[in-house]
């Protein structure tokens, strides 16, 4: 009935823009990641895989590896368990729920690394606030340390990546929350539905596209994430909580190992990418049935 | 199973007052059908029975329990919406399974009850499609199987039927008086249909404009309208209203129109000289055997198959009559009449009520 | 023409001075512009690394001099020689000088330097009835568990184990012990001197000599706890007692030198950043006297006294704000056995495992001597 | 009423930890920025004294004001610019099959993979060899780029909720696609666009790497430039200053949020299909 | 204005196929209604003829002009939803405002057509609220006056009346006729109201499962109903149909039921011996003067106020009756019936078509 270009007309800025951003910075990447280069990017030999080989035979790269994995896996899934409550009060009739979601989206009002450095600074053992704040209230006697190590800095960190993440979440989900009728919940109250049922049969499903975004984005981006380590801890002490960001950071503007490092990104570039498409694939056959 | 019993219920929205203090008592088991013009509050009061529309006022009591802020979910109510309100995410099957799961029935019970509901609605074949995938005759019936799984307290529907055509909709009638007689649970039924109204309810409820204007049997709203209103609102085509003075001379009493046009009524309190409204049903009139009856002048005709509809005027005013037989008469003609006495309705003029 | 200048953002007075330069440099010299882009420190090698890459750096910038190698042996740096006059030469101190020079060319004008000594507080001292400064390592501990003695949550050794020069606070006590960072082209992490210094800090820390956690505390950090008196002495810099001054005016402290070892050994951290002209530069003449400007008696007092740098330059130094402070003097007198990064390509990667390896034994997380001689092998690869 | 009432106490329980706990950030935020530099180091949670002059002096020492209106110049344009191209591809994506439908959203998808860290470097390299650093302009464009797929993605889910039919009912009372668009299917679209103009404004107006690589000169200094520049690697760290600017900062996006927040959620109200 | 020509349209989804090549041409000015039932295919060939659907193959003539690819803004055609489709950011006013607005007709002409159709549609109170405020009826008003403040070429009504109370719809019913005998524009109109249907159509059109069964006058379907299945739909209640064997003896043909039962019919093409279904409209029956009629058994009886509806059996095969008096037969007794044989349909057995 319309012509068969038109849908092609409509995508073909957005489809320009994003490729402008992608398509030559990966074919930078790429080479990079195959040559010898020296540290600000000047190619050399062609060695093929040698990077990629080098790192695999890294402890500190496959540490890393594994713990940005977990690192991903703790905020998203704690985000989204944190945020689907939340929006669903915030979508609430109720008094101040207008200060409510101010309040909850103003984490996302400064910038991640501001928060982050904002939270270095509480969580300093002497001189932090939460230790002084802890203190007062009882609850502690001794000042924690909590970035001196692993166990208590990273446990931390996710709580802060978490912390960021749901204002972003929350807002998704209420705008999915908004294109849901009010009488499918009256037809299912009327059926005995109670609000878990409700939730679990209306609002849930429908929300499904919504919660698949907010997980497909959050993972790319915790993934991704690079200040609220880089500013608490800068992946110490002793490496221990190094994510691949902060590992591929180092790599290439400490240690100015530029190909190392463009192979790092393209290690998680495939990762990625892996992910998302199974999880793609996985989301779409289930709308499909 | 339950009765209800509603006490001075009314209903605002901001300023606007919509119900204004309804008093209805449901008899446990009874078949109630609410009729009333479009906007008139049908829809509130179900909704507030259902506990999806907060009460403004009165009380609400449903059995023995004064339920004026209980949840919907724990009034064991089944509602059909007048928008359906089908799940979009969810196929015919689940749809209509929905009250049994949340009730946590066995898989095998709750495929039975499907089964069997598909095929009283005739949706076998639909069972696997979403509502999108189905016409607007389809989706009010996947809304009335949804309702008829279950075996609530109170069944309350609104319009269930109204996008059906003329045959499924008999049929259906059929099913749900039948579902009535085998549960004897008390159903709250909002139609538009004259007849669905006439032959499906215990009790008819006239509404109009958020008041209750009379309540009883059908036939007893149909022979002895309380008002002019509802003598009008009931009935298809409707009844016709002829302004004129009660005379009572030798016996009978009859009613002169404006023209000097001699109508005989039944029994009525009027006075004599009383300016009354006489209302006469379309299918009441008849052809006056020996041509001695009032003059109709003829305008339009208009065959439906199994009647006759003529327009015309008596005394100036417009009259519709129906006709079992087919007539063909010529525009412009004249037909004598008349009418049964004790089928003529006679309302004070002022008040509009029955006297 | 325009010139170009990257700044490395020491202060909040950086900026504002550099402006200030350019201004009246641009008054003298009508026909130059000078363009300064400030650029916060951590974010300079980066910055600087994608410039680069793309070309588009610009003509002068601050670099770390231990980076200087590096840059230097790609070819970006242009040698200075051909401008350098005796005179202009003359003018500095040699010792911040001599990093910046690379097989006898010098690559870089060292437009910031400072020297490391223990600031102490003496009021804690006189509580815990110390009178004078430890002059040895062995001093230091029995002070800092009199310290301890007291009970009052002060602790007698700021150390630092986090962030940028966490390493550098462990060479203090290396070089005490005659240690040194790299030896014939040898990490000294595996030498005795090295295992010595980590079982020394290893046992302040689990003595409960030092703050807690030291692991997470950057230097800034520690020089807070300074400045907060809750730990009695901290190595660091001249421009903490220019902090002192504004944020903590009543803390009563001293500066001594740092603790030497049992067999006199000694030495301080000298730091210096260069100004390094690119060979891509297209105003090379222009930038040049920008760069003779900057290096002026005039220019470069009113720099160092914002930043509370040391002076590099001979005149400066006999500038009364300079001879006649205490703090600074002793940061002065100490400058002869200051000892620079070493000039070995990869600094940045060494400084890394350094660090690791040392936060990895101040947490108790590996045996000292195995994890210092892993990390030494690591370095002996870097150094190849 | 009372019902309302025994709600929102209801809610504000559940909500109150999540909400301490993110408002401890700003209350260190602005606890501190109200400190003298002596007392700014003291983990007390009432200062001696409430040094307001902070703000003052931050604001002219941090030359903050020209780095709030180049913010929300970048914010403000780049969230338009994305919406103008997010809306026409997300009609498409909602309303049109085509071939390469899927294969454009995974696109999509991929563009936002790699991390801005390394893509830096590259993009760098465009911009400088186009001979265009150091223009607010570029950041723009660059901006948008990174901020269409998730535009598009939540763009094209919401649109898919808004019934076909009353678009159809637009064209047939005469109205053009793209009227229809504007008077019939945007206007139901508000709560994503605002979801949508939210997140771009927000990463725009926090974006700290690209702009960093891209700008060169004081004057076009984005605020997280500067707010970062008091703190990244500096000798002395004023904290006062910093939490005075970090919180000047984040007012305006507070004021965005309580404007926008209510056009979030405008139910449909539209019955499931009819 | 234009005629509409629609040659072998064939509409699938997927497999699905669900109109199987229409064919069919509304006459310049005609007004045509489409019956059938729920799910045959009505609103889909009027999506197809708004260019909403896609034409799976077939030709659609708008007026001379092949219009199959046609955008929908193309073809002038003004058309009410099952749905409603009303937007619901908009007010009653905006909404039926929508279409002059979209023509860019000066804000007092908007004023004055809204206006006019709120007065027709007795909308004026509402005309600030928005959808949302409004009960199922004022909706589909709306609807109807977004439509009908337009000039189009075509008009496409979709159920437009299905949710209003009967005296309302009567009035719409008028209010419409009005407006096509004053346009004279061509109407296609969806119903399930019978009365509608019969009242309004200059043409009906009767669908079955994607097919078209007849086309004709109202009263050529009521009275010559081409098969069993245009019979049985046409009318309500529906036509009953006993089975029997066709008998010519002596002049006038004759059914013989199972039981013996002999019913007299009219003219027929059928052999004698021929196995046939006859039908007999509920209406049409009448009681037997002097007793010498047909045998039936009566088993409920159901008044509705004006009629009386009796379920009962001929010859073992149930049969509804409807009579305009009041009878007040016991269940269980028998009466004695007659009908008219010219209004004896007759059906071959096995086709089902009239023979
Ligand atoms: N998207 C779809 N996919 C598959 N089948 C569909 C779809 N839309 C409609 N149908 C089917 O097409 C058939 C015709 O639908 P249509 O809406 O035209 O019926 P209708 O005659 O208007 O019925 P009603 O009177 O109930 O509105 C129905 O059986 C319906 O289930
Ligand atoms: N949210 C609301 N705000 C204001 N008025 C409303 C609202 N909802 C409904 N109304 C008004 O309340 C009155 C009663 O509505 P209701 O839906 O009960 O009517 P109804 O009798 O069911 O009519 P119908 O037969 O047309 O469905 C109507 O006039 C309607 O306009
Ligand atoms: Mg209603
Ligand atoms: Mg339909």
């Amino acid at each position: 009935m319309q012509r068969a270009s038109v849908p092609y007309f409509l995508i073909l800025p957005s489809f320009l823009l994003a490729a402008a951003i992608i398509l030559w910075p990966l074919k930078e990447i790429v080479s990079l990641s195959l040559h010898d280069v020296n540290r600000f990017g000047m190619l050399k030999d062609f060695i093929g895989l040698e990077h990629y080989r080098s790192l695999f035979a890294n402890p500190d790269f496959i540490a890393a590896t594994w713990r940005t994995l977990f690192w991903t896996a703790a905020v998203v899934i704690g985000t989204l368990i944190v945020s689907v409550p939340i929006a669903l009060i915030l979508n609430e009739d109720f008094y101040g729920r207008g200060i409510a979601r101010i309040l909850i989206m103003l984490p996302w009002a400064i910038s991640l690394t501001m928060t982050a450095i904002v939270w270095r600074w509480a969580l300093n053992g002497e001189s932090g606030m939460l230790n002084s704040a802890l203190r007062d209230l009882g609850i502690i006697n001794t000042n924690i340390q909590w970035l001196a190590e692993a166990s208590t800095a990273f446990p931390m960190q996710i709580l802060i990546g978490i912390l960021v993440s749901v204002p972003f979440t929350v807002t998704i989900f209420l705008g999915g929350l908004s294109s849901v009728p009010e009488d499918l919940y009256e037809a299912a109250a009327t059926e005995g539905a109670g609000r878990w049922d409700q939730f679990r049969l209306i609002t849930l499903p429908l929300l499904k596209p919504f919660i698949n975004i907010a997980f497909v984005l959050n993972t790319i981006y915790v993934f991704n994430s690079f200040p609220i380590i880089w500013a608490t801890t800068q992946g110490g002490p002793a490496n221990s909580t190094d994510i691949l960001v902060t590992y591929l950071y180092k790599t290439a503007f400490r240690m100015g190992r530029l190909g190392e490092a463009a192979a790092v990104s393209l290690i998680m570039f495939a990762i990625l990418i892996i992910f998302t498409i199974l999880y793609v694939r996985l989301a779409m056959r289930e709308e499909k049935q | 199973m339950a009765g209800l019993q509603i006490k001075q219920l009314a209903k605002s929205y901001g300023a606007m007052n919509i119900l204004h203090g309804i008093d209805l008592e449901v008899r446990d088991g009874e078949f109630l059908v609410l009729i009333g013009p479009s906007g008139c509050g049908k829809s509130t009061l179900l909704r507030m029975i259902a506990g999806l529309e907060d009460i403004s006022s009165g009380e609400l009591w449903i059995g023995d329990r004064l339920s004026n802020g209980l949840p919907p979910q724990q009034r064991n109510i089944s509602m059909v919406f007048q928008s359906y309100a089908l799940f979009p995410h969810m196929s015919v099957r689940k749809n209509i399974g929905f009250g049994p799961k949340i009730r946590r029935e066995s898989a095998a019970a709750i495929d039975a009850k499907v089964g069997k509901a598909a095929e009283t609605l005739n949706l076998h074949d639909y069972l696997d499609r979403v509502p999108r995938q189905l016409s607007g005759g389809q989706r009010q019936r996947v809304a009335m199987g949804r309702t008829i799984v279950r075996e609530p307290d109170l069944f309350l529907f609104d319009e269930p039927l109204s996008n059906l055509d003329a045959k499924l909709r008999v049929q259906m009638r059929t099913e749900l008086k039948a579902l009535h007689q085998q549960l004897k649970t008390t159903m709250v039924y909002v139609t538009h249909d004259q007849i669905e109204a006439m032959t499906m309810a215990d009790r008819i409820v006239v509404m109009n404009a958020g008041r209750i204007e009379q309540a009883g049997s059908p036939l007893e709203l149909y022979d002895k309208p309380v008002n002019k209103f509802v003598a009008g609102f009931l009935g298809s085509p409707a009844m016709t209203f002829i302004p004129g003075t009660l005379e009572r001379g030798d016996g009978a009493p009859k009613v002169r129109t404006d023209n000097g046009t001699i109508i005989p009524v039944g029994d009525t309190t009027a006075a004599s000289g009383q300016p009354v409204e006489i209302g006469i049903r379309p299918e009441h009139y008849r052809l006056a055997p020996d041509g001695n009856g009032f003059a109709y002048h003829v305008e339009v005709i208009e065959p439906t198959g199994s009647e006759t509809h003529l327009f015309g005027t008596i005394s100036g005013v417009a009259v519709r009559c129906v006709f079992r037989d087919r007539l063909a008469p010529e525009p412009g003609t004249q037909l004598s009449l008349t009418v049964d006495p004790a089928k003529v309705h006679v309302f004070d003029a002022k008040t509009g009520n029955r006297i | 023409d325009t010139v170009r200048v990257t700044i490395a953002e020491y202060s909040k007075g950086t900026g504002p001075y550099f402006e200030e330069a350019a201004k009246a440099f641009e008054a003298a010299n009508p026909d130059t512009k000078i363009q300064i882009e400030v650029v916060p420190w951590d974010s300079l090698q980066q910055k600087l690394t994608t410039d680069i890459s793309a070309g588009a750096n610009a003509d002068l910038s601050i670099i770390g001099t231990r980076w200087l190698l590096d840059y230097v042996k790609e070819g970006i740096i242009a040698p200075l020689d051909g401008n350098i006059t005796p005179d202009f030469k003359a003018r500095f101190i040699d010792t911040f000088l001599t990093p910046s020079v690379m097989d006898g060319k010098v690559y870089g004008l060292p437009i910031a330097a400072s020297a490391r000594a223990m600031y102490y507080n003496k009021d804690i001292f006189a509580k815990a009835g110390i009178d004078t400064p430890p002059a040895t390592w062995a001093d230091f501990k029995t002070s800092a568990e009199k310290i301890k003695a007291l009970g009052t949550e002060t602790y007698g050794f700021g150390l630092q184990g986090k962030e940028i020069e966490t390493d550098v606070y462990f060479y203090y006590g290396l070089w005490a012990n005659g240690g040194e960072i790299v030896k014939d082209g040898k990490s000294g992490l595996d030498s005795k001197a090295a295992i010595d210094t980590a079982t020394l800090y290893k046992s302040f820390i689990d003595g409960g000599l030092t703050q807690p956690g030291v692991t997470s505390y950057s230097r800034e950090d520690v020089q807070n706890l300074f400045k907060q008196g809750k730990v009695a002495t901290v190595i660091t810099a001249p421009f903490l007692s220019g902090q002192i001054k504004n944020e903590a005016p009543n803390l009563n402290y001293g500066v001594a030198p740092i603790p030497a070892g049992p067999d006199g050994g000694k030495g301080t951290y000298g730091v210096t950043d260069s100004i390094v002209l690119f060979e891509n530069s297209k105003n090379k003449e222009a930038a040049w006297k920008f760069l003779d400007f900057l290096f002026t008696t005039e220019q470069r007092t009113k720099f160092d006294k914002i930043e509370g740098f040391l002076p590099v330059n001979a005149e400066e130094a006999k500038d009364p704000y300079f001879a006649d402070n205490a703090d600074l003097k002793v940061f002065t007198s100490l400058l002869p056995n200051a000892r620079f990064a070493p000039v070995i390509p990869g600094w940045e990667d060494i400084a890394q495992t350094t660090s690791n390896a040392i936060q990895k034994i101040y947490l108790g997380q590996g045996e000292i001597e195995p994890t210092l001689k892993e990390a030494a092998a690591k370095i002996n690869e870097t150094l190849k | 009423m009372s019902k309302k009432l025994k709600r929102s106490i209801l809610f504000w329980l559940f909500l109150s930890p999540i909400v301490v706990v993110i408002l401890f950030p700003y209350a260190v935020m602005a606890i501190s920025s109200l400190k003298s530099a002596t007392e700014v180091l003291n983990p007390t949670w009432w200062p001696d004294e409430l040094h307001w002059q902070n703000f003052p002096e931050m604001w002219r020492t941090s030359g903050i004001a020209s780095a709030l209106a180049n913010s929300l110049y970048v914010s403000g344009l780049s969230t338009a610019l994305t919406i103008l191209v997010s809306i026409p591809a997300a009609y498409a994506l909602s309303r049109y099959q085509f071939a390469g439908r899927n294969a454009f959203r995974q696109f999509l998808l991929i563009s936002q993979m790699l991390s801005p860290i390394v893509l830096v470097i590259g993009l760098f390299r465009l911009v400088a060899g186009a001979g265009m650093i150091d223009s607010l302009n570029v950041l723009v464009i660059i901006y948008t780029a990174f901020n269409i797929a998730f535009c598009v993605w939540m763009l094209q889910s919401y649109f898919s909720t808004i019934p076909r039919d009353l678009e159809e009912a637009a064209w047939m009372e005469g109205a053009s696609r793209t009227r229809t668009l504007f008077t019939v299917f945007l206007p139901l679209a508000v709560p994503a666009m605002v979801v949508t103009a939210i997140f771009t404004f927000i990463n725009a107006w926090n974006e700290f790497v690209i702009a960093l690589t891209m700008l060169r000169t004081e004057g076009s200094y984005t605020l997280p430039i500067r707010v970062f520049s008091l703190v990244a690697g500096r000798y002395t760290v004023d904290w006062h200053y910093v939490m005075a600017a970090a919180f000047v900062a984040s007012v305006p996006v507070a004021i965005l949020f309580a404007w926008l927040q209510r056009y979030l959620v405008r139910g449909l109200s539209i019955g499931a299909v009819k």
